[in-house]
């Protein structure tokens, strides 16, 4: 149905794509594989008329098509969710799914109509939310839905969805997915990009890997082992991620045993997160579980100061007060890695470098500048830790692919050295292998003594590495339990859903 | 048409107490000038015990309008403004004459059809230009060669800027030895003044006389002329109009050569006026201020007693 | 909503449970539980919209009214409603001019150019009506249209940032002027000079011309446009994000030179009845005008960085922005400088008035 | 050449070097630099001397510029800095005492930084959306300038005060000396010390600053008030250089030569970035312009249309997305790449 050969694109210094070809049969679901970097966002937006490739073509229903903007994509029936949410926060949930294409009579827009059917379209995805709310009162989690709902909807011949699971919740993508097969079997071509190999399993009917920018092949989803296709993306054969085991009794019961990093009491905002208590200590890896919009992000927001609370005190290493600013928190040797890369962590403007000291630069304050040979020194270093690439501090960290960015903004927090560090979502839209390095890093932050609050979508991953995990539910935390051996995710869903009585 | 309510009791005492009511729209502060002028009707107000009604449209003919249209509400015995524009004013003057409301333009002129308004007092800018081109037609009148003038405008657009122009080179024109060689817009400032003589002086090599639309260009252009290692006065003859404090320095200490009064000086003669349209009394439709020009000597004679 | 969606939930989850495990089973009912004590929150969302989005608009309603009792207080004159009718008939072209300002700022743009334009629409007015009469009206608008969109052009093709790009479109402008005529031009054409000055009575007293009527027009077709067309969400989107709105496959090109177009023709429009006003061209007309549309259109409630507010707002601000004015004549003893200072003044009260009662609760409080 | 041309600065300097060249096409003498009265004269001399107050503007309009905001209040501040300066030394009986034109200007900078102040504070403690908050100022300050000056122009004789603007320290304009140090001073503090970086960071993502721990509001406060510094010191400059200081007309219109300059320069006005270096060859292309107005006589009722013409020419061949076009369109056939990276 589609075909893509040949597709070349450079970027001021890097080449994205070298001679790629791609092709996309109707009926299929199909993976697009790669590390982060690999190319994955490129050939997608090449396709989109985002950019526009430097040689290649494309080739719809066998006859070949130029696509100049994503317009023009669309038209031609290809409907796209890209890899960050690109929504219009200003308006209201309906408009995003419908605008440009909402309902007229009479010149002018139908705005029942179009929040009716709003309502109908969010309800096939089981999402309780007003239409006519303002997107941006959801969280990151809920516009990718969003952002999905409007695809799903427009499209034609051709749904692309780049890393559409990256902040959903397995509940979600099992409803994503049942979408996606209904219409794969009506004949919907539909492209999918995800980290995780899981979900790719699941899904997909074929594959596509891709390797820093170019093809490595094309396999049969059924006649591939995992071991195999990270191979195939890594170039190298796949440690494997086991080595990380929940810890044993006596190292959380020695742990537990310390002053705490971080004491909160009562610590609550309204329509946020009811009050709740939690100690952090040193060396502990306190994870927390639950549901999109359970209440995990404004918890940690909380516990930075990044909002500011209504109730509770929190003590960070001595006395307790409310943390007013993220500059108090920051001085006391907290971090927060915020789940919205791109609109509260990273500055796109800014050099990966530059981006990497800032923190530590903020910290020390304006008159105390890192010299030029020291700062180098500590950008080349977490650079080379994180395996950041391209590996050049000099270049603007909007061009970065998504998980590369991510890595920045750890990189940026790491330099400073915590106490307490509190990751939402580190892992969104991180490749694999990079994604077990950071569950090592974090492991070894906290042998190490550093206190982590860690916030992931995948119950599988807060198990692999928290001490204790803190279980929410509704703007609460409902129960603390200890990371015991016979704590699966089934269990933890248990819990989510009735409570720790059971 | 105050739709019945509140007829302005608050406002001021008007024919109730036995004061008479002027409402007086100025064009705006833009320089100095305008500032003696406003003085000068607010002084000369409080000494005629007229009860004075200011406003100032900031260079705005809308809120100029807007300010005759408040005063004809308000109403008020007299009206008089000094209008941004010389066009566009029949509407508003219409009505005030519905509302019997007599009308005196001071310091610039209208285009507006003469039965609308009661009297004109105030300068003729076109004559200003004119004595300044007389004085130069005579200065020069042995020149053999060409003579080469440059002249600093007035804002692009304004009507002394304009008029001024026409008159003076109207007037030199009878003589073909006299050349406007530049002529570059000063924005009646000093700042804009010197840094354009500064300028003109670099392309041009030989200047004879300087006419500058208003003193403070003028003085600007006389630091600039310094600054290249010329005497103001001497190598270069200057020209100006307004007559202000600063000028009149200059011209008594022969930095300038010339220059044509432009009085803002009309308070006590507006008031006057005033009094009479209030009375009902008729009135010349066109009252020229008391105005003259300067030679050096009779600057100096005069310099002491200068108010503005 | 008619249907609670709790019980859309339910019957859509049945339905598509084709592979229910039991964990999604667990899951659905644990999401169901969350949506009946959602219904409490969703009412609680609906409100702080309606505070939050609305508040600036409501506030500055409130504002103006405060101003008018206090105006009406202490000069009784001031309380008529003629005074009312004299705002819009006074700031029917600022009105305009305003509005095509609404809808580049929405769009996160700017447009320099509107005083320039609107000196330039009366110029050609002054000079066109007495050789081709009834036609200047088209004409105008035509050259103000092109205007803004040779500079939307310029804006989204090549680049541009909108404040200098309207800062050239504000020198064209000005300076075609003046290439018209140096001189003052006077308009005695009926078209201008009489047809609408035809005061139309209305009961007590009191009349309006038929300006006012073009300009709520105007006002009403903003309105419509901008709620009720795709090309007015699609302004909102772009200043909502302009990347996603592209990416979003909406016509971001066409939209935002559209603004521009928008805002130009206003302009053109604003100079016409700004000509009717004055009764003449002259290139010094209507400087800095473009500041006070801004201010208009700060102060009704709509953001600078682009995707939210409301032209009922912007008209709020015209309102208030003239009934500083008319205040200030009123009071008619205070000197020119101070009455800049005064303006300001009141400028600033009313500002840090708006923005103190609508930010009382903002996240960054 | 790639690297060249690749420079942010290439674009500024190579139509500032255009642009004087064009001059020396209609008047020859341009170029020439001569020593009258003991001091350097000449019309590249002008540009510097004339251009000394605008550069400092813009300077300061940088630094808020680079935070995303906008300073329209640089106008009136430099007409009440000048104003409050003149009419103390104009109250004095010695008019030539250093000490009385010291505290003048002490008092006139002292006062130019509250007006920064209250810029700063209003937009990061009231949250004004900055157009806005400096327009309050732009609007009353010019009021203020007048109301020093009584609405007339006050004429200073004093010749401390004079070096300022209008006189020569060795041969050399002092007013160009003081524009060098203050833009030296900006540079380093800006790029020697992690300043440029967290204004850049808090102008280019304002909650991610935060999140970081950057005090932005501190910032914000201090970038107004800098900008009112060095609007206060053109002010100085600019009445000094005429001798006299002009509440009415004094920096009127000067923010928009200043947010252009910054501009050209290579800086957004969305935040983020910015260039110092690019602002002064901004304000030095603005300045020449207006010189060669003058000098080449363009008519005074098309020099706003000449004026709109240059802008934009220089606007459009600043755009990378401009060039980008026009470079394609010389050039349908697909280039080498290396060539094909040079429009970009
Ligand atoms: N606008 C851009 N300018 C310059 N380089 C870019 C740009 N966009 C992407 N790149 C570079 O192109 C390469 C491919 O990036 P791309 O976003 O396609 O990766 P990806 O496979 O989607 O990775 P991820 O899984 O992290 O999202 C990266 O090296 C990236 O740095
Ligand atoms: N399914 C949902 N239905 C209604 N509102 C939701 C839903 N999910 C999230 N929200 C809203 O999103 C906002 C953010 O919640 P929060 O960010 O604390 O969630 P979270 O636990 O961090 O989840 P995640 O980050 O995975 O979205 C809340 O205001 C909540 O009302
Ligand atoms: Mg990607
Ligand atoms: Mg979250």
């Amino acid at each position: 149905m589609l075909r893509m050969t040949g597709i070349t694109k450079d970027f001021p210094g890097v080449r994205a794509l070298n001679g790629v070809d791609f092709r996309l049969l109707p009926g299929e679901v199909h993976a697009l594989m790669g590390e982060n970097g690999a190319g994955k966002s490129t050939l997608i937006k090449v396709l989109t008329g985002v950019h526009s490739a430097d040689s290649g073509e494309v080739r719809l229903d066998g006859a070949p098509l130029t696509i100049g903007s994503p317009k023009q994509a669309q038209a031609a029936g290809i409907s796209t969710v890209y890899q960050e949410v690109n929504l219009c926060p200003n308006l209201t949930v309906a408009e995003n799914v419908f605008i440009g294409r909402e309902p007229y009579r009479l010149g002018r827009i139908r705005w029942k109509e179009t929040r009716r059917r709003a309502a109908e379209l969010l309800a096939r995805f089981q999402l309780d939310i007003d239409p006519a709310a303002p997107l941006a009162s959801y969280s990151l989690a809920v516009q990718q839905l969003v952002a999905i709902v409007r695809a799903v909807d427009i499209s034609a011949k051709v749904l692309v969805l780049d890393e559409p699971t990256s902040s959903l919740d397995r509940d979600e993508v099992e409803r994503l997915f049942t979408v996606m097969r209904r219409l794969r079997d009506d004949g919907v071509a539909v492209l999918f990009v995800s980290h995780f190999l899981d979900q790719v399993f699941d899904i997909s009917d074929r594959m596509t890997v891709l390797r820093n920018g170019r093809l490595v092949g094309e396999f049969e989803t059924r006649a591939l082992s995992r071991v195999e296709l990270v191979g195939h993306m890594t170039g190298r054969v796949l440690r494997t991620l086991e080595e990380l085991h929940a810890p044993r009794e006596d190292v959380r019961e020695a742990i537990a045993s310390r002053e705490p990093v971080l004491a909160a009491r009562g610590l609550g905002r309204k329509g946020g997160i009811a009050p709740f208590d939690l100690d952090v200590h040193p060396g502990e890896v306190v994870g927390f579980a639950g549901l999109l919009g359970s209440g995990r992000t404004e918890a940690a927001r909380l516990m930075f100061g990044a909002d500011g609370a209504d109730s509770g005190t929190v003590r960070v290493g001595g006395s307790a007060s409310a943390l007013r600013t993220p500059g108090a928190a920051i001085g006391r040797g907290v971090a927060f890695c915020p789940e919205d890369r791109k609109t509260e962590g990273l500055i796109e403007e800014l050099t990966v470098g530059e981006n990497i000291v800032l923190a530590l630069q903020a910290a020390r304050g304006w008159l105390r500048p890192l010299s030029p040979a020291r700062r180098a020194e500590l950008v080349g270093k977490y650079i080379t830790a994180l395996s950041i690439s391209p590996a050049d501090p000099d270049i603007p960290a909007r061009n970065l692919s998504g998980g590369n960015q991510q890595k920045v903004l750890l990189a940026r927090w790491l330099i400073t050295q915590p106490r307490l560090l509190i990751l939402d979502e580190p892992t969104r839209g991180v490749d694999v292998g990079a994604k077990a390095e950071i569950q090592k890093l974090v492991v070894s932050l906290a042998g190490d003594g550093m206190g982590v609050v860690f916030i992931s979508a995948e119950l599988e991953e807060v198990l692999r590495i928290s001490h204790k995990i803190e279980v929410l539910r509704d703007r609460a935390v409902i129960a603390e339990i200890a990371n015991e051996a016979d704590v699966t995710p089934e269990r933890l869903l248990e819990i989510i859903a009735n409570g720790v009585a059971s | 048409a105050c739709g019945g309510g509140g007829e302005d009791t608050a406002s001021g005492g008007e024919a109730g107490s036995g004061k008479i009511v002027l409402g007086f729209s100025q064009v705006g502060s833009e320089s100095g000038w305008r500032a003696a002028n406003t003085k000068s009707v607010k002084d000369s107000a409080a000494t005629a015990g007229i009860d004075l009604k200011f406003s100032d449209a900031q260079q705005k003919q809308e809120n100029q309008i807007a300010s005759i249209r408040s005063y004809i509400q308000q109403k008020v015995d007299v009206i008089a403004f000094s209008p941004v524009v010389v066009t566009g004013w029949d509407a508003v003057l219409k009505e005030a004459q519905a509302a019997k409301i007599p009308v005196i333009l001071t310091d610039r002129a209208v285009d507006s059809d003469a039965s609308l308004y009661a009297t004109f007092i105030g300068s003729d800018f076109v004559k200003e230009g004119e004595e300044v081109g007389k004085w130069a037609l005579e200065e020069f009148k042995s020149a053999t060669g060409p003579v080469n003038i440059v002249q600093l405008e007035g804002t692009v657009g304004s009507a002394p800027a304009i008029d001024r122009k026409k008159g003076f080179e109207a007037t030199i024109a009878s003589n073909p030895n006299l050349k406007v060689i530049a002529s570059q817009s000063g924005d009646f400032t000093r700042a804009k003044g010197k840094e354009v003589m500064q300028a003109l002086l670099q392309a041009n090599p030989k200047i004879d006389l300087l006419f500058a639309h208003n003193d403070d260009m003028g003085l600007g252009a006389i630091e600039a002329i310094k600054a290249a290692g010329l005497k103001p006065g001497t190598d270069i003859k200057i020209a100006t109009i307004d007559a202000v404090k600063d000028g009149m320095t200059a011209l008594a200490a022969n930095e300038i050569n010339f220059i044509a009064e432009c009085s803002p000086l009309l308070g006590e003669q507006l008031m006057e006026l005033t009094k009479k349209a209030a009375a009902g009394e008729p009135l010349e439709k066109r009252i020229v201020t008391k105005e003259t020009t300067f030679t050096p000597q009779q600057a100096a004679e005069v310099l002491s007693t200068r108010q503005y | 909503m008619k249907r609670s969606p709790r019980e859309t939930g339910h019957i859509q989850g049945r339905d598509e449970a084709m592979v229910a495990s039991e964990q999604e089973v667990l899951a659905m009912d644990a999401r169901e539980e969350r949506s009946v004590r959602g219904r409490g929150r969703l009412t609680a969302i609906l409100e702080a919209r309606l505070r939050r989005e609305y508040l600036p608009v409501l506030v500055t309603l409130a504002l103006f009214v405060v101003l008018f009792g206090t105006g009406s207080a202490i000069y009784p004159a001031f309380g008529s409603g003629q005074v009312i009718i004299d705002l819009f008939i006074d700031n029917g072209f600022l009105l305009v001019a305003a509005i095509g300002m609404t809808f580049v700022l929405l769009t996160g743009g700017i447009d320099l150019s509107v005083g320039a334009v609107i000196a330039l629409s009366a110029m050609l007015s002054a000079s066109l009506v007495e050789h081709v009469g009834l036609a200047t009206i088209p004409i105008v608008l035509a050259v103000g249209a092109t205007l803004g969109f040779l500079m939307g052009y310029v804006i989204h093709h090549f680049e541009i940032q909108p404040f200098i790009a309207t800062l050239a479109g504000m020198f064209l402008a000005r300076g075609l002027c003046f290439v018209i005529s140096i001189d003052q031009i006077s308009i005695k054409h009926p078209l201008f000079a009489e047809w609408p000055h035809i005061p139309i009575q209305l009961p007590g007293d009191m009349f309006v011309k038929p300006t006012v009527f073009v300009a709520l027009a105007v006002l009403g077709l903003a309105f419509w446009t901008l709620h009720y067309t795709r090309f007015g969400r699609g302004i909102y989107a772009i200043g909502g994000n302009e990347q996603s709105a592209l990416l979003m496959g909406l016509p971001v090109a066409r939209t935002k030179i559209g603004a521009y177009v928008v805002s130009g023709t206003c302009s053109a429009l604003a100079g016409m009845l700004f000509a009717t006003y004055t009764l003449s061209g002259t290139g010094v007309h209507a400087v800095g005008m473009e500041l006070d549309a801004i201010a208009a259109v700060v102060i009704g409630g709509t953001l600078l960085t682009g995707g939210s507010g409301y032209v009922l707002g912007t008209l709020l601000g015209v309102l208030l922005l003239g009934s500083i004015q008319t205040l200030i004549r009123f009071e008619g003893t205070l000197s020119s400088w101070w009455i800049k200072i005064v303006t300001g003044a009141l400028l600033f009260v009313f500002i840090v008035l708006q923005r103190a009662i609508s930010s009382k609760r903002s996240p960054d409080g | 050449m790639t690297a060249i041309t690749k420079h942010r600065l290439f674009w500024p300097a190579a139509i500032l070097a255009v642009m004087l060249l064009a001059n020396l096409i209609f008047t020859p003498t341009f170029f020439r630099i001569e020593l009258k009265n003991g001091h350097l004269y000449g019309s590249l001399i002008d540009i510097l001397l004339y251009g000394a107050p605008l550069i400092l503007i813009a300077l300061g309009m940088t630094m808020v510029i680079a935070t995303g905001g906008i300073d329209l209040s640089v106008g009136a501040t430099v007409a009440i800095s000048g104003a409050l300066a003149c009419s103390i030394i104009a109250d004095q009986p010695d008019q030539e005492a250093v000490g009385g034109v010291l505290t003048a200007v002490a008092l006139a900078l002292g006062l130019s930084l509250v007006l920064g102040l209250w810029n700063g504070l209003l937009v990061a403690r009231v949250g004004i959306q900055p157009i806005i908050a400096t327009l309050i100022l732009m609007v009353a300050g010019r009021g203020v300038a007048q109301l020093i000056t009584d609405g007339q122009i006050i004429t200073i004789n004093s010749a401390p005060y004079e070096l300022i603007g209008g006189d020569y320290l060795f041969g050399f304009p002092f007013a160009v000396l003081i524009a060098v140090v203050v833009f030296t001073g900006t540079a380093v503090l800006t790029r020697r010390t992690a300043l440029g970086l967290l204004l850049e960071a808090v102008g280019g993502n304002a909650e991610a600053s935060r999140l970081v721990g950057i005090r932005a509001r501190r910032l914000l406060v201090l970038a107004y008030v800098f900008s009112a510094f060095c609007a206060g010191i053109a002010g100085l400059m600019i009445s000094s250089n005429i001798r006299a200081a002009d509440g009415n007309n004094a920096g009127l219109w000067i923010e928009l030569d200043a947010i252009l300059a910054v501009v050209i320069g290579g800086t957004s006005l969305m935040g983020g970035r910015f260039s110092l270096a690019g602002t002064v060859l901004g304000a030095l292309i603005i300045q020449t312009l207006s010189t060669t107005i003058y000098t080449t006589g363009v008519p005074p009722q098309v020099t706003l249309v000449f004026k709109a013409v240059v802008v934009t020419a220089v606007c459009l061949i600043q755009s990378p997305a401009f060039r980008a076009k026009a470079f394609r369109r010389r050039r349908p056939s697909a280039p080498a790449p290396a060539e094909a990276e040079v429009p970009a």
